[in-house]
């Protein structure tokens, strides 16, 4: 059963975003991204990684694709939800993405991935939260910073001239 | 050492004068009546210390007296310099001399200089001068000697200079600094020659030294001798650096008595008076023949000089030239003798002629005549009765350095006039040395009277200016009168010895004459008793020249039986010779001082004009020559052959691979995958 | 489910899918929307490795990280997209080809 | 007080960095602090001074950092007898230099910063005993000279700029590959104690293309630091931007500038190859007698009073050039005279601190009547002394005290000079007494021709020299008055140090008659 909800949310992810690649119509992409970001979520939850999983619909749903869909929005000139836009270079990039995934496939049979069985743990939120505030506090802060200053650099750039 | 008053005493004497100096450089302008007071009374405190100096040596008196004291100024271990004080019967003479006579040019400039724009200045001034001849007069060694030496030049530059808004007043205190210069070049190689060869600047080691024989001797201790000498033909206004000192007369009167007469002047004799031990006969000779050639031509020149100063400068020059002779032919106390009495009765010539001049000044204020010269005698006469004191005074001193019995100047004019003759005896090849001494004796006596008959006698001959003509105030003929009566023989005969005709007294008994440090030459005593045996023939030679000068001038300016026009039409070139001063002046200019600038002027051309624009410059110009060439080969050669070579072809390769750079941020993303991909190839065989 | 490859398959087919997008659209949201692809790609590679390597966490504060820096990086690209549009009129990347001149 | 000598070259670049971020607006506040900071590094000096122990004729207060280990170049400072009177006279003079130059109306906070970045040259290379530190100190001199003059000067400064630059840049590459000679020879060390040590020895026999070794580099160093002298054949470039630089730098070009020369070579060529003294002495002492007739008959001739004194310190120097030749007396083949090395040698360095007095102040004030006239021209002046009788007497003052009058310390230094040299150089000296009537010639009747005479109409409303002016000449006339009176305080501070450069040259005398 789980195999089964496994592959299926898997299936929902590829197809989905291809889907958002290949599709004409911006808005549809935006909508498709959306299912890709759930399934990803859904495989999140099945690495154990159920706090992730959290983040990422909260941010990716909730802030990046709202973002997205907003740019679109901002950037045409409205009449339909149509709005098309076409792509360039499909047949070489197809090739080369391609061919760049079969030896990312060979790459990843052949590997000697090491492994180390572990138990499902309760939850992963304490223990992130010990890790984020001692061992990765240095990276957190950083982090926080770079994000307050992408924040104050969108507002800026997107002022305009005046 | 300080509590010994024989030290102390000088040292004050030293260094009041230059105390008041600082004073009045600094204040002398904020000082009521502009600080004279100062400087008048600490040269007249000098005065009275270098009095008590004297009378302690009369009570002594002791022929051997000498005392020195001295501190260190540079030590570098080996290389030592002492400055020092040396007090003998002699300094003791000599520091009366300058501060009498200073004395005398303070109080008589009371008068004489009033409402003067640079009064203090002035006062300053002469205490720089005070200082720095007595420095001279005090100095143990050479180096302090040569230091005063040179200040007393400085100071005389600044008195000549006094009234610098005239420039022949500018030029002349130039041309005394710089002609002071030539003699001391000389003055110094002298100095490095005597301490290359003994190691010491003081004069005793020196002297002992050469005494040894060892050290210095020969034509390099000649040399050394007649170096030191040249500062003395230099300062001493000696042929043939005498033109300095008559352009001199261009300073204040007072000034001129103080240095140009009495002091300053004298220097030179004292230094070789001081300084008699290292001269070798060779050395002595050559001094005698210069003495005695400035004592005849100064004479000649006088003669026919018409500005008051100027006769006397001439005058001052010709006796100058006396004493020198009286060096070089060994009797040098005969020298420093009739120093002393020269400088007595020429300051008092000098303080007259400034009484003449400062009342023929007044008087041509008082008639409006700016361009009447009040130093020419042409313009006076008959002044007699309207200056008596300055006359009788003025008198005394005439007859003394004519040579007059009675007078001081007989005593030592007839001591050197016998050494000279004595000399002539033992070396007949040079019997032009007495010739020239006698001579000038009978010039001397003949212009002198000259000057007073032109002056005080006959009729005045500008009516204009005659009645505002008047005796000086006491302030100014106090000192002539001190001085006039200072020229009777009396003074330098006592105690001893009333006779007017002998010169024993004691000046002879305390000043005594003391051997030659140089091996080989004549004992004093040997020179004592040669000019001993020419003395009567000496003394009769003197007064007979005398009287023929006193005779030649009554005859032609008192009674004028004998018409000076005809007579100076008669002799002709010599007349205009000496009317012209021997054309030392013209031939200076011509021959050194011209070709001096052009040689300067043609130095600096070269330096700037030839040598820094085409020599240094050259090399700029060639280095851009050469930078040119091989520019022009860096780029036609090297850059648009080869380097362009390589830009053409990677030109073209550009222009091809052009085609793939379309500016696609996409296109590169393919390109940066597909790169990774041939890598990954490339690593899988 | 529980091996490492299918995940590792499926984070590949997802990053070429970001891969391919990025290089072939023109619309600068859209090539935006493809980074996001590669971005979440590389994010589940993180997880998984977490999980099959004894349940270490650091994976997931990588993650974490990872998902900020998306988010930022989405706020600063769309700031710029707008910027540009409003200076050109397109947002079309082919067209805003200002590195070519 | 560990690294006093460090704060020494420290203190001016820190003002030169402070200076440049000073308001370009707020000149006085620029004014106040370069006067601070110069002030600052004089009581320094000061201190230096009274902590310096004269009776040890070695290097003293010496600091020692590696710098650049692979090439073996530290960062050495030391200060013996030599150098500290250098140090307080660059202190002072750039003290004094900054009021010179407090009417500098163009640019004034560049103008302070290069000042100062001058000031921190000058010190180093007196201070530096690692050749490498040397020659950048020596190059960091150069450059700010060079806007100095290029950008403050008269109306000739481009041309008097470069040429002062080409002309020290020549000789700073002759000196470095001397300098580079010795690193070679003496085991790869630009420390100058050490090559001190080593280079009689490794520099004997060595041959370069036939040549003795340690001559070729005597010469190449001894060009470098004639043209900074300057010596006979390299000297036009001094008349030129003495000229045209502003009043302050000229003063600094006479004042310190010119004793690099003299300094470089006692330090440098009598330091390291002592034994090839004997072998140039009697050119030193040549070249002496041609720079002081040389530049006193051009300073005769000149009509421009700047010019004048500038030829006037060529005629200066060479009479320290003929005391340096002095020290061979020492020698054994010239009879061991210890008396005339030691009066030749001491004398010709107190001659170069008594030029640097003396220059600086009769630069400063042909400043001062440059600026009341605007002209410089001798001829157009005349009867100036009833106009500024003040200016007239420091100006007499300054004169004398430049034609040797005893009583100023040139007087003294030149008499050491002359007695030194004589016994070894007879006839040279007695040709060069000459300038002694030259200097007096050129000096007086350049005198008379400003201030003697009838008042030009022109100047009946110049003003007198004012306080400020007064302020930056007295000092400098109270040093060479004091040490003409009484020359022993210098005497003592160098005696020790010339001692042992002596005995180490009398040495090697002994060494090569062996």
């Amino acid at each position: 059963m789980a195999e089964l909800v496994f592959w299926t949310i898997a299936a929902l992810t590829i197809m989905s975003a291809a889907f958002v690649v290949l599709n004409n119509q911006l808005i549809y992409s935006a909508v498709a991204l959306l299912f890709t970001l759930f399934g990803v979520a859904g495989l999140y939850i099945f690495l154990w990684a159920d706090f992730i999983a959290g983040i990422q619909i909260l941010v990716y749903v909730g802030g990046i694709l709202v973002l997205v869909i907003f740019g679109i929005m901002l950037t045409n000139k409205i009449k339909s939800v149509r709005i098309s836009h076409k792509s360039m270079q499909q047949g070489v990039g197809g090739v080369v993405s391609f061919w760049f995934f079969i030896f990312l496939f060979i790459a990843l049979t052949k590997a000697p991935w090491a492994i180390s069985d572990a138990i499902e743990p309760i939850g992963t939120v304490r223990g992130i939260g010990v890790l984020l505030l001692t061992d990765y506090l240095l990276p957190f802060e950083i982090i926080s910073l770079l994000l307050l200053g992408a924040l104050i650099g969108a507002a800026v750039l997107s002022r305009g001239e005046s | 050492m300080i509590e010994n008053p024989m030290i102390s005493f000088p040292l004050l004497i030293l260094f009041l004068p230059l105390l008041s100096f600082l004073i009045l450089i600094f204040f002398g302008k904020r000082l009521p009546r502009q600080g004279d007071w100062v400087a008048v009374g600490s040269i007249v405190f000098t005065f009275l210390l270098a009095v008590y100096l004297f009378v302690q040596m009369l009570m002594n008196y002791n022929p051997d007296f000498s005392n020195s004291a001295s501190i260190s100024w540079i030590d570098l271990g080996a290389f030592k310099i002492n400055l020092g004080i040396l007090i003998d019967n002699l300094t003791i003479v000599m520091l009366l001399i300058v501060t009498l006579v200073s004395s005398c040019t303070h109080i008589f400039s009371l008068e004489y200089m009033k409402g003067d724009i640079r009064y203090n200045r002035y006062y300053a001034y002469l205490g720089l001068f005070t200082f720095s001849m007595n420095g001279i007069v005090l100095a143990d060694n050479l180096i302090s000697m040569y230091m005063s030496w040179e200040l007393v030049g400085v100071s005389s530059y600044l008195l000549i200079g006094h009234w610098f808004e005239k420039d022949s007043a500018a030029n002349a205190s130039k041309k005394a600094f710089l002609t002071n210069r030539v003699g001391d070049i000389g003055f110094f190689i002298g100095i490095m020659l005597l301490y290359s060869a003994v190691g010491a600047f003081a004069f005793s080691p020196i002297f002992e030294s050469i005494s040894t024989g060892e050290s210095i001797a020969g034509a390099t201790l000649t040399i050394a001798g007649l170096g030191i000498f040249m500062g003395a033909v230099g300062k001493s206004s000696q042929f043939p650096l005498h033109i300095w000192l008559p352009d001199a007369m261009e300073g204040p009167t007072p000034v001129s008595a103080l240095m140009h007469a009495a002091t300053m002047v004298a220097a030179g004799v004292y230094m070789c008076v001081r300084l008699f031990p290292i001269f070798t006969p060779g050395a002595l000779t050559v001094i005698a023949y210069v003495g005695g050639i400035t004592a005849i031509l100064a004479a000649i020149t006088a003669i026919t000089q018409n500005d008051i100063k100027k006769v006397l400068a001439y005058s001052t020059v010709s006796q100058l030239g006396f004493m020198v002779l009286a060096v070089g032919t060994g009797v040098y106390t005969a020298a420093f003798f009739h120093l002393l009495t020269h400088a007595m009765f020429k300051a008092n010539l000098f303080y007259c002629s400034g009484s003449v001049i400062h009342s023929m000044h007044h008087a041509l204020h008082e008639a409006h005549d700016h361009d009447t010269d009040p130093q020419d005698m042409r313009n006076m006469g008959g002044f007699k009765e309207k200056m008596p004191v300055t006359y009788y005074s003025m008198l005394i001193s005439t007859l003394a350095i004519a040579g007059v019995p009675l007078f001081s100047g007989f005593l030592s004019k007839d001591a050197i006039l016998a050494g000279t003759l004595a000399f002539a005896q033992h070396h007949p090849e040079h019997f032009l040395l007495p010739l020239f001494g006698f001579s000038a004796a009978a010039i001397t006596a003949f212009y002198m009277f000259r000057l007073i008959f032109m002056t005080f006698h006959g009729k005045p001959n500008m009516k204009s200016i005659f009645k505002d003509i008047h005796e000086s105030p006491n302030v100014m003929t106090g000192p002539i009168v001190l001085l006039g009566t200072l020229s009777f023989f009396i003074f330098y005969t006592l105690p001893s010895n009333f006779n007017p005709i002998k010169d024993k007294g004691w000046f002879t008994d305390l000043i005594v004459p003391r051997n030659s440090s140089v091996p080989g030459s004549l004992t004093a005593n040997e020179i004592a008793e040669y000019a001993h045996h020419a003395h009567y023939l000496a003394m009769g030679l003197s007064i007979a020249v005398a009287s023929v000068g006193i005779l030649l001038a009554v005859l032609m300016y008192f009674t004028k039986t004998l018409s000076a026009k005809n007579i100076s039409a008669r002799f002709g070139f010599l007349y205009d010779w000496s009317l012209n001063k021997f054309y030392f002046d013209e031939n200076y200019n011509r021959f050194l001082y011209q070709p001096f600038m052009r040689l300067a002027n043609t130095v600096s051309w070269i330096d700037w004009e030839f040598y820094d624009k085409y020599f240094i410059n050259g090399f700029g110009r060639l280095t851009k020559l050469f930078s040119n060439a091989s520019g022009k080969f860096d780029y036609d050669g090297i850059d648009q052959g080869l380097v362009d070579g390589f830009g053409r072809v990677s030109g073209i390769a550009g222009k091809f691979l052009r085609n793939i750079q379309t500016g696609r941020l996409q296109n590169y993303l393919l390109f940066v995958v597909a790169g990774i991909l041939v890598i990954i190839i490339a690593q899988a065989f | 489910m529980n091996n490492i490859d299918s995940y590792l398959f499926i984070s590949s087919m997802l990053f070429c899918l970001g891969l391919f997008g990025v290089i072939t659209r023109r619309n600068a949201i859209a090539v935006l929307m493809g980074v996001e692809l590669i971005l979440n790609a590389a994010n589940i590679n993180f997880i998984a490795f977490s999980k099959f390597n004894g349940m270490n966490l650091d994976g997931h504060i990588f993650g974490l990280l990872v998902i900020v820096l998306a988010a930022a990086e989405a706020a600063v690209a769309l700031a710029i997209i707008i910027n540009i549009y409003n200076n050109m009129n397109t947002i079309n990347v082919d067209e805003a080809a200002e590195l070519k001149r | 007080m560990e690294n006093i000598l460090s704060l020494l070259i420290w203190i001016p670049i820190l003002g030169a960095i402070v200076v440049a971020f000073l308001p370009r607006d707020n000149e006085n506040l620029v004014r106040y602090t370069s006067a601070a900071v110069t002030g600052l590094q004089f009581v320094v000096a000061i201190v230096l001074w009274r902590k310096f122990d004269p009776l040890n004729g070695s290097m003293q207060f010496m600091e020692r950092y590696e710098w650049i280990p692979s090439l073996n170049i530290s960062y050495i400072l030391g200060v013996d007898g030599l150098s500290l009177p250098m140090v307080l006279l660059t202190a002072m003079l750039f003290f004094i230099g900054v009021f010179v130059s407090w009417n500098i109306k163009k640019a004034v906070k560049g103008y302070f910063a290069l000042y100062l970045l001058l000031n921190a040259g000058v010190v180093g290379v007196f201070l530096s005993l690692d050749f490498f530190l040397f020659y950048i100190f020596w190059e960091v001199m150069l450059l700010p000279m060079y806007f100095l003059i290029g950008m403050w000067g008269g109306p000739q400064r481009e041309y008097a700029a470069i040429k002062f630059f080409l002309y020290t840049l020549f000789g700073s590459v002759l000196m470095l590959i001397g300098i580079l000679g010795l690193y070679f020879t003496c085991g790869k060390t630009f420390d100058i104690l050490l090559i001190m040590e080593r280079a009689p020895e490794a520099l004997d026999g060595v041959l370069w293309w036939g040549m003795s070794a340690a001559k070729v580099i005597w010469v190449l160093v001894f060009i470098g630091f004639a043209i900074k002298v300057p010596v006979f054949p390299f000297h036009t470039w001094l008349p030129l931007a003495h000229v045209e630089a502003p009043t302050a730098i000229s003063v600094l070009l006479a004042g310190i500038l010119l004793k690099l020369g003299v300094y470089g070579i006692i330090r440098v060529n009598y330091g390291i190859m002592p034994d090839q003294v004997y072998w140039f002495a009697g050119g030193l002492a040549f070249l002496g007698l041609v720079n002081v007739l040389w530049g006193g008959l051009c300073a005769l001739a000149q009509t421009d009073l700047k010019k004048l004194v500038a030829y006037s310190s060529i005629n200066h120097m060479g009479y320290s050039l003929l005391g340096m030749a002095a020290v061979v007396a020492a020698g054994e083949m010239n009879g061991g005279d210890l008396k005339a090395a030691q009066a030749g040698l001491s004398g010709a360095v107190f001659q170069m601190f008594n030029h640097g007095t003396i220059s600086a102040m009769l630069f400063i004030l042909v400043g001062v009547v440059y600026e009341r006239a605007h002209h410089r021209d001798i001829d157009g002046f005349g009867g100036l002394a009833s106009q500024m009788p003040i200016y007239t007497g420091i100006t007499a003052l300054a004169f004398f005290a430049g034609l040797g009058l005893p009583g100023f310390s040139g007087f003294v230094s030149e008499a050491m000079c002359f007695i030194g040299a004589f016994p070894v150089f007879k006839t040279i000296v007695i040709l060069s007494t000459i300038g002694i009537l030259l200097n007096a010639a050129y000096f007086l009747w350049a005198f008379q021709r400003v201030f003697f005479g009838k008042l030009n109409e022109k100047y009946k409303d110049m003003e007198e020299i004012n306080s400020l002016e007064l302020f930056t000449v007295i000092p400098l006339a109270i040093i060479t008055l004091f040490f003409g009176l009484y020359p022993g305080p210098y005497l003592d501070l160098i005696k020790s140090t010339m001692d042992q450069i002596i005995e180490k040259i009398a040495f090697v005398a002994t060494y090569a008659v062996m």
